[in-house]
């Protein structure tokens, strides 16, 4: 046969996934046939998919046609650099979740596992059509599977109320969301209805039209990827979700919404105004801000990450706005800059952040337990997740030398160089936002050592801790793979920059490739080693070898002698595990400094309490504030509609007679 | 032997035998064979239509052209799935001891001649005999809803007769008022209210006089349809009537109805300049999109839900119609396809389930994938289906409709959002709790009929993404036929 | 131009009249049976200005129209309906929703609508009774009205039927009749609707113990 | 690009600070002691100390896990990475490339990640207070010296540390009221991060007060000694990298061994009196409330983030 094209090999993996999931139907109920045959399938095809992607990238768009869809809109397929990227992504991540959850999904939990298997892999095909689609049909359609087999993974233990409500909630958004969507691509084909992207781009919208699409795909895609005010179903439904299913929302689902946001403002809209990019940045300052206040004061371990991912695509949704600011000023060489820092956070959070949730699945498993309260001294009973986490965490608090701190020093870079702005006050306003960012990347430094320390460290909260078990080798080989990939982009950035250019190079017309070109892999340093550098190896080389020589030294010079007691404690009696911080203990801090943000119900025990107990109930003010109010109206608008409905035949009649009066006096020809 | 007169003598002649001989043993099977007969010979007919173009029968009488057989074909198709339906659901509801046999025998030659008059309606060529025939349909009808005898049903079944009969009393005005039209155009020979004639001489009628019956048309039929303000009968009757009528009322009449105003827009078109009759079927149907969405927040009964969701979807309709042109006329020949399709599919859904856990409150059904996974799904997909969720039939015709909308009547778009959005919350939200959760099942004696349900389903989920092209050209032939 | 008019138009147009005055009478009768009496007069006199018609015009048809009218509308239906108000003992007066004098004015109102919306189309009718097209209107509105005022299932039907008077009044004078076979179809589904709704009062009867409408407002959704 | 005598040097430095922290501490001590007439402890304390640390069993609670263990070398690595990479005597560091200004930032938040995740290890009261605490520090200091940074390397147009001193260094002299801001927001940020009255006090275990103390009361022998070394370092590398942003008159600009002789002790100099001052400080100042250390660092963001626009707003030009 003849050679494949990447499109049509991806095409087939998309269709091979789709026969994956139809296969766990033949024996629904066989769960080991699922787990154990299935999965690691799909995994197999995860990565064909990320390595033909990977592939693929630099080189031309290909594109393709299928016999299906609409009569005179038929299924368009585009495989470019963009989303080339991000079928990287999705192939490599996947994998990883896909071989975790062949160990995670012993018993299926509420959904039969061939129903499971189903809805994950037409999850994953669907994502990855997304990132195909080169029709608004095709698009919406491949985006609202997305969404359906996505609610059905999030409703799988459907038998408690909380979960279904968050499935709902969680349908509801994204369903306004592809509305605003839909919305967002009539208005782009500027009335031609020439409903394929290509007709699109030959559209030149008004700039009053074009800042119209662009902000509907903002608040269409926001509301995927959890920005503020839309983020409230993420929190929810991440926690309700098997931990597999929450890496996979987390990790890949909330990219593909980035993804659809860069391909509208950068690739299908000409004009680009710069106020677009202050609004990004805004929304994505704020989105950050509240996701990481957020992260730092929840009590369960997967709110906590979901908050966190809000925090992240918050940072993402500010380096798209930096980038079109420096874009619509045409100084693409710092908008390449930017874009790199968004699409290396977009790898590198999909990455990390998977991991975490799939470690929770781990603990979740080992110890039937989600609460921070309940957990603790987990390091000792389940060692590989504990020190595979450790990587997620120090990645996810932003500190080199791993992935995390790479995208942010990307940013921090671009922000540097804000000032060239010729904008008399964005110049202005920029660095001061760059600030906050640091800010924000600190505090999520606090919630992730919240997250470790009281998960992994101190001693077991529960008596019920102690027999907790490590996890199984198919969750082991996920951790590994995903922690091998943060690792991989922590310590080799340039090498992976130069392979994702291709897509900056695609939007913005330059990228950073030739200066990266000029120095060694080692060295990343995208203006000029003068200006600004970082070799992540030799860091990471000089700390272990002070490390490796330090010990030896020491224990070279004087002695490794080692002798146990209990712990000093200042010379404390009592030193149960009801003597460390609480996870409400461990946020006071924040929740005394930032007091205004939180809507906080607590409960302070009294000096006379026979059972004093203490209590804090935080919640979020846009609930209050933005949901609950529109749900009010459309309640009210209800109760007066269905007065309609008397039940009394000849008010019935009325209607119709009056109607039929109003329409004799009043339409004429 | 014609196709066309077995199509019609098949569903007369077995109504009249069950009328009879209804209370026999095979009876339920002979209205199964019945329908199954009429549905091939309506197919025979759509492939001598699709083949060799529009034909006449009974001299003028009848005319089939590529318009009404389309409509032929899916009253037929979803007339035989109802029937397969019906038969265990009846027979539950018989041990139940909700009905007679009396009642069952009643049931079926009704059900027959009310299918024998769709197709009179569908096909006919005569304005008046159309009218007659919906009348007749109303009439059978009205015998079906009342069908349990119960304090409800007779409500319902008398709201509905009141409403409908007085409606059709005024499109029967609008039929005089055209034929006093077209009289002074075509003479006083019998062939003024033939369609064909009149369609040839549209341009030529009185305008004022068209207007004039065109109004008494549209709010005659569309009581019909459904259109709010006129939509009052049919949550009524939807909820009270045994499910299968539910069914084949969302799912036919209301088609019929509507198809009977299109016809007549089509000559009113032609006579009236300026969009008149679109602009009040656009108004008509923006109206009733909204006032069913907010209505349907407010449901407790799973069947009025979901004859609300009907009457949502019939504004849309009469929308797309209203915008005309070739695309929206393609599209809402699409979307009545799929909502026949789909709505009849969750009514046999509902059917079941309601008859599995015995009530129709929705806040007393829980956890039907747990009593039955297969029905639990059917709901689930089929409730999906009809919210315009891909990969299902019924979004790729709201897309249409939607852009379509989009393009020419921007300012009517976020309308239609805002109406589908609020649907989308109310009755998902109603759903999603009845499907999922936890409950105990409930024996029945007879085995649910689940084909019908997927059958449908998967009809709209192929349309969804893969219209066939001769479908495509049938569809296009229809719609430029409504200019 | 009333001199022009010969003297069977003159005929039609008083028939008219009559029916319309019936309608108004119907309107503001209380008691049931004289209700139906009534409405046999309209049907009458609806029947004879048909024959009339038919006279003056020779269109063959609308004599068997009129005949058709004569057995369904002025002794069938009445039939039935009296026996029906027997059987039931439906003694009572009608109580309307609102005061008789309120429901003449609104009528009156009806009437000029409808004459306002006939007119201009009797401008362009060659038909030798182009006036009682606004008269066959206004009967259909105040038969509406009726319907809508009225309290019993009875009287709703009786007004129902009375609306079909006026649509045949349109039918006959204003396009000299319909065609053969839609007047044949439009007589049998009047009929089998005035059997069905027979079959049903008893039913109501039996179920509500009572013909008034207002029982039947449990279906309802506020 | 990487000649001998840099990486002499560099190797040069990094001894440098290994052996010049300790002693600093010391200095330090001993101006606080002097100046709060007590009798001084001998300068060479800190040495004495470690030893002794050095020579002691580790005692181990039962609950301390590997993590527990591993920590003081990585916080000991990373503080000698930062020292490795600050230059206090030549700009001509091999290492510098490694990272630039907000890596080193990136160095300091790894350090006190781990010592707080250490502290929280053993699971006692105290040891996660203290964490608590130290990452509440952290994450307000932080932005700060970011920002302070920021302003130096938009002067600067670089983020790596040795091209800001150069530019800084062999400049002609322009006053530049951006760096009195970021100068006084920096000196509040050391004192945050170096454990320094008034946020923090490295002489006392009184409970309710302590941050640094508080997270390695667990640690004893070489794991303390490390740590203790460690914290040195860091107010060596503070020290230096203050100097060298703000005096950094003296560093030696390449591979010129004459000016690298000469900086030594110019360095040893400044160190002097800037532990005078610092010690000075303390003294004079009280040890403030915990919850009052965010309106301290509050105020050193503040005017990091007023350099920063000054900066913008007068010098845009220069």
């Amino acid at each position: 046969m003849t050679s494949l094209l990447p499109i049509d090999t991806l095409l087939i993996a998309a269709c091979a996934w789709l026969a994956i999931g139809l296969l766990g139907l033949v024996a629904p109920r066989n769960t080991r046939f699922i787990s154990k045959t299935l999965f690691p399938l799909g995994a197999m095809i995860g990565a064909l998919v990320g390595s033909v992607a990977l592939g693929s990238l630099g080189g031309p768009a290909q594109t393709a046609v299928l016999a299906i869809g609409l009569p005179d809109l038929p299924f368009h397929l585009r495989l470019d650099n963009l989303s080339a990227v991000f079928a990287m992504l999705l192939g490599f991540v996947s994998v990883g979740i896909s071989v975790f959850a062949a160990g995670y999904f012993r018993k299926g939990e509420g959904t039969a596992p061939g129903l499971l298997c189903l809805e994950y892999h037409v999850f994953l095909a669907s994502m990855l059509m997304v990132l195909l689609a080169d029709d608004a049909y095709a698009f919406m359609v491949a985006w609202e599977t997305m969404a359906l087999s996505s609610f059905f993974l999030v409703t799988t233990d459907h038998r408690h109320e909380e979960i279904r409500r968050a499935g709902f909630l969680y349908l509801l958004i994204a369903h306004v969301g592809a509305i605003a969507i839909l919305l967002c691509f009539g208005v782009m084909t500027g009335g031609a209805g020439d409903y394929s992207f290509a007709g699109m781009r030959a559209q030149q919208l008004s700039p009053f039209w074009a800042s119209a699409a662009y902000l509907l795909a903002l608040a269409g895609f926001g509301a995927k990827a959890g920005l503020v005010p839309l983020h409230v179903w993420l929190p929810e439904a991440h926690p309700a979700a098997p931990s597999p299913v929450s890496a996979m929302m987390s990790g890949v689902m909330l990219k593909t919404a980035i993804y659809g946001l860069l391909r509208v403002s950068f690739d299908l809209l000409h004009t680009t105004l710069w106020w677009w990019g202050v609004v990004a940045l805004v929304v994505g300052l704020v989105t950050a801000l509240f996701g990481v206040l957020y992260s730092t004061v929840q009590n369960d371990m997967k709110r906590l990450l979901a908050y966190s991912s809000i925090e992240n695509i918050g940072l993402i949704a500010v380096g798209i706005g930096l980038t079109l600011i420096f874009h619509a000023y045409r100084m693409e060489a710092l908008a390449a800059l930017a874009m790199t820092a968004v699409l290396y956070h977009c790898l590198a959070h999909s990455a990390f952040k998977s991991l975490l949730f799939l470690c929770t699945g781990s603990v979740l498993h080992a110890t039937r337990e989600r609460s921070l309260g309940k957990l603790g001294g987990l390091i000792h009973r389940m060692p590989w997740v504990a020190w595979l986490a450790l990587a997620g965490v120090i990645a996810s608090a932003g500190l080199p030398p791993l992935s995390g701190f790479v995208s942010e020093w990307l940013l921090l870079q671009s922000f540097l160089f804000s000032p060239g702005l010729p904008h008399p006050w964005l110049n202005m306003v920029v660095p001061v936002a760059a600030a906050l960012v640091v800010f924000v990347a600190a505090l999520a430094g606090f919630a992730m050592v919240k997250f470790y320390g009281i998960i992994f460290l101190g001693q077991m909260r529960e008596p019920g801790l102690k027999d907790a078990h490590d996890a199984g080798p198919w969750e082991k080989f996920g951790l590994v793979w995903l922690t091998l990939i943060t690792l991989l982009l922590g310590i080799l950035p340039s090498t992976v920059i130069l392979r994702i250019d291709a897509a900056t190079r695609q939007l913005l017309g330059t990228g950073l490739a030739d200066k990266l070109h000029e120095h060694g892999w080692w060295m990343l340093a995208p203006i000029s080693p003068e200006r600004a550098s970082y070799e992540p190896v030799i860091f990471l080389v000089t700390i272990a070898a002070t490390l490796l020589l330090g010990r030896w030294l020491v224990r070279r010079l004087y002695h490794g002698r080692v002798r146990r007691t209990s712990a000093w404690d200042c010379g404390y009696y009592f030193q149960g595990p009801r003597a460390q911080d609480t996870a409400e203990g461990f946020s006071q801090p924040i929740r005394r400094i930032f007091e205004p943000m939180f809507r906080m119900e607590r409960h302070f025990p009294t000096a006379r309490d026979a059972a004093p107990y203490y209590s804090v109930k935080v919640e979020d003010h846009f609930w209050y504030w933005l949901y609950l109010p529109v749900a009010r109206a459309a309640g009210w608008v209800s109760t007066l509609v269905v007065t309609l409905q008397g039940g009394r035949i000849a008010v019935y009649l009325m209607y119709s007679f009056i109607t039929l009066l109003v329409l004799l006096l009043v339409a004429r020809p | 032997m014609d196709f066309f007169v077995l199509m019609l003598a098949i569903p007369l002649v077995s109504g009249a035998l069950l009328t009879v001989f209804g209370e026999c043993d095979w009876a339920p099977n002979l209205n199964i064979i019945a329908s199954l007969g009429t549905f091939l010979a309506a197919a025979g007919l759509t492939a001598e239509i699709v083949a060799n173009g529009p034909r006449f029968a009974f001299g003028e009488q009848f005319f089939i052209d590529s318009l009404n057989v389309f409509f032929v074909a899916l009253t037929a198709f979803v007339g035989l799935t109802t029937s397969i339906f019906s038969g265990p659901y009846m027979r539950n509801e018989a041990e139940h001891g909700r009905l007679t046999k009396p009642r069952l025998r009643l049931y079926k030659s009704m059900y027959q001649l009310f299918m024998f008059a769709m197709l009179a309606a569908l096909t006919t060529n005569n304005l008046g005999i159309l009218w007659v025939a919906m009348e007749a349909a109303t009439l059978t009808t009205v015998l079906l809803v009342s069908l349990y005898r119960t304090p409800a049903s007779l409500e319902a079944a008398w709201k509905y007769f009141i409403l409908c009969g007085v409606g059709i009393a005024q499109a029967l005005f609008g039929t005089i008022l055209l034929y006093f039209a077209a009289e002074r155009v075509l003479g006083e020979s019998g062939n003024a209210l033939l369609w064909t004639h009149l369609i040839d001489v549209k341009g030529q009628l009185e305008p004022n006089i068209m207007a004039l019956s065109f109004i008494f048309l549209l709010v005659g039929y569309g009581t019909k349809v459904g259109l709010a303000p006129l939509h009052n009968w049919l949550p009524d009757a939807h909820a009270e009537g045994p499910t299968p009528v539910s069914a084949v009322l969302s799912g036919l009449l209301l088609n019929v109805a509507l198809y009977a105003i299109l016809r007549c827009k089509v000559l009113a078109d032609g006579a009236i300049p300026g969009d008149f009759a679109g602009k009040l079927m656009i108004g008509f149907g923006l109206f009733t999109l909204l006032v069913a969405a907010f209505f349907l927040s407010r449901q407790k009964d799973v069947k009025r839900m979901f004859a609300y969701s009907s009457i949502e979807h019939m504004g849309l309709i009469t929308f797309a119609f209203g915008m005309g042109g070739p695309v929206a006329n393609f599209a809402g020949l699409l979307h009545m396809t799929m909502h026949s399709l789909t709505k009849s599919a969750i009514f046999f859904a509902v059917g079941h389930a309601t008859q599995k856990t015995g009530t129709q409150l929705m806040e007393n059904i829980r956890g039907l994938i747990r009593i039955n996974p297969l029905i639990g799904w059917g709901l689930m997909l089929g409730t999906l289906a009809i919210l315009g969720m891909p990969p299902f039939g019924v979004f790729a015709s709201e897309f249409m409709i939607l852009t379509h909308a989009m393009k020419h009547y921007p300012w009517a778009t976020p309308v239609l959002l805002l109406g589908l959005g609020v649907a989308f919350a109310a009755i998902f939200g109603k759903v999603q709790p009845m499907v999922f959760g936890e409950t105990e099942a409930k024996r029945l004696p007879h085995a649910p009929a689940i084909t019908p349900v997927f059958l449908h389903l998967g009809i709209v989920l192929m349309l969804g993404l893969y219209i066939p092209p001769y479908l495509t050209r049938w569809f296009h032939e229809a719609a430029r036929m409504l200019g | 131009m009333s001199s022009a008019i010969p003297f069977s138009a003159q005929l039609i147009n008083l028939f008219a009249a009559v029916i319309l005055l019936l309608a108004f009478a119907m309107l503001a009768q209380r008691r049931v049976v004289a209700l139906i009496n009534l409405f046999a007069m309209q049907g009458l006199t609806l029947c004879l200005s048909t024959l009339v018609v038919a006279v003056s015009t020779g269109q063959s048809h609308l004599y068997y129209s009129a005949g058709l009218t004569l057995l369904l509308k002025v002794l069938l239906l009445p039939w039935i309906l009296h026996r029906l108000v027997r059987k039931l003992n439906v003694k009572s007066e009608v109580e309307a929703l609102i005061n008789i004098p309120t429901t003449m004015l609104v009528g009156l109102v009806l009437v000029m609508i409808a004459f306002n919306v006939a007119l201009p189309i009797s401008e362009l009718s060659h038909t030798i009774t182009r006036g009682t097209l606004g008269i066959a209107l206004a009967v259909v509105m105040l038969a509406f009205l009726m319907m809508i005022t009225r309290q019993k299932a009875i009287t709703q039907v009786v007004g129902f039927l009375s609306m079909e008077n006026g649509l045949f009044l349109a039918a006959t004078s204003a396009t000299y009749g319909m065609p053969m076979v839609v007047e044949l179809g439009i007589a049998l589904d009047v009929l089998v609707g005035v059997i069905i709704l027979g079959v049903f009062f008893f039913q109501i009867r039996d179920q509500f113990d009572s013909l008034d409408i207002h029982h039947m407002e449990r279906l309802k959704d506020n | 690009m990487i000649s001998i005598s840099g990486l002499l040097g560099q190797a040069f430095a990094i001894l440098l600070a290994l052996v010049l922290a300790p002693l600093l501490s010391g200095w330090v001590g001993q101006c606080r002691a002097w100046l709060q007439n007590r009798t001084a402890p001998p300068l060479l304390l800190p040495y004495y100390q470690l030893q002794k640390l050095f020579h002691k069993d580790v005692v181990l609670a039962h609950g301390a896990s590997s993590l527990f263990r591993a920590a003081p070398f990585v916080v000991f690595g990373c503080m000698v990475l930062a020292c490795a990479i600050i230059p206090s005597l030549s700009t001509d560091l091999p290492l510098a490339p490694a990272a630039d200004a907000i890596a080193l930032v990136g160095v300091f938040g790894l350090a006190r990640v781990f010592i707080s995740l250490a502290a929280m290890d053993v699971g006692t009261s105290f040891g996660s207070l203290g964490g608590r605490r130290e990452m509440l520090i952290g994450f307000l200091a932080e932005p700060a010296l970011l920002m302070v940074i920021f302003t130096l390397a938009m002067i600067a147009q670089s983020t790596s540390v040795a091209t800001i001193v150069e530019t800084l260094a062999h400049r002609e002299l322009v006053i530049y009221p951006s760096l009195a801001f970021a100068g006084v927001a920096f000196t509040f940020v050391s004192f945050a991060e170096n454990a320094r009255v008034p946020v923090d006090n490295p002489a006392t275990h009184l409970e309710l007060t302590m941050i640094h103390e508080a997270m390695i009361l667990e640690y004893s022998g070489r794991y303390l000694a490390l740590l203790e070394w460690a914290a040195s370092l860091k107010l060596y590398a503070y020290s230096c990298l203050g100097l060298a942003l703000f005096f950094p008159w003296g560093i030696a600009p390449g591979d010129d061994l004459l000016a690298l002789v000469a900086a030594i002790p110019l360095l040893v100099l400044k160190l002097a009196i800037g532990g005078a001052l610092l010690a000075g400080i303390e003294t004079i100042n009280a040890k403030v409330r915990i919850f009052r250390a965010p309106e301290f660092l509050g105020t050193a963001f503040m005017l990091a983030v007023l350099g920063l626009l000054v900066r913008l707003l007068l010098e845009s030009k220069v």
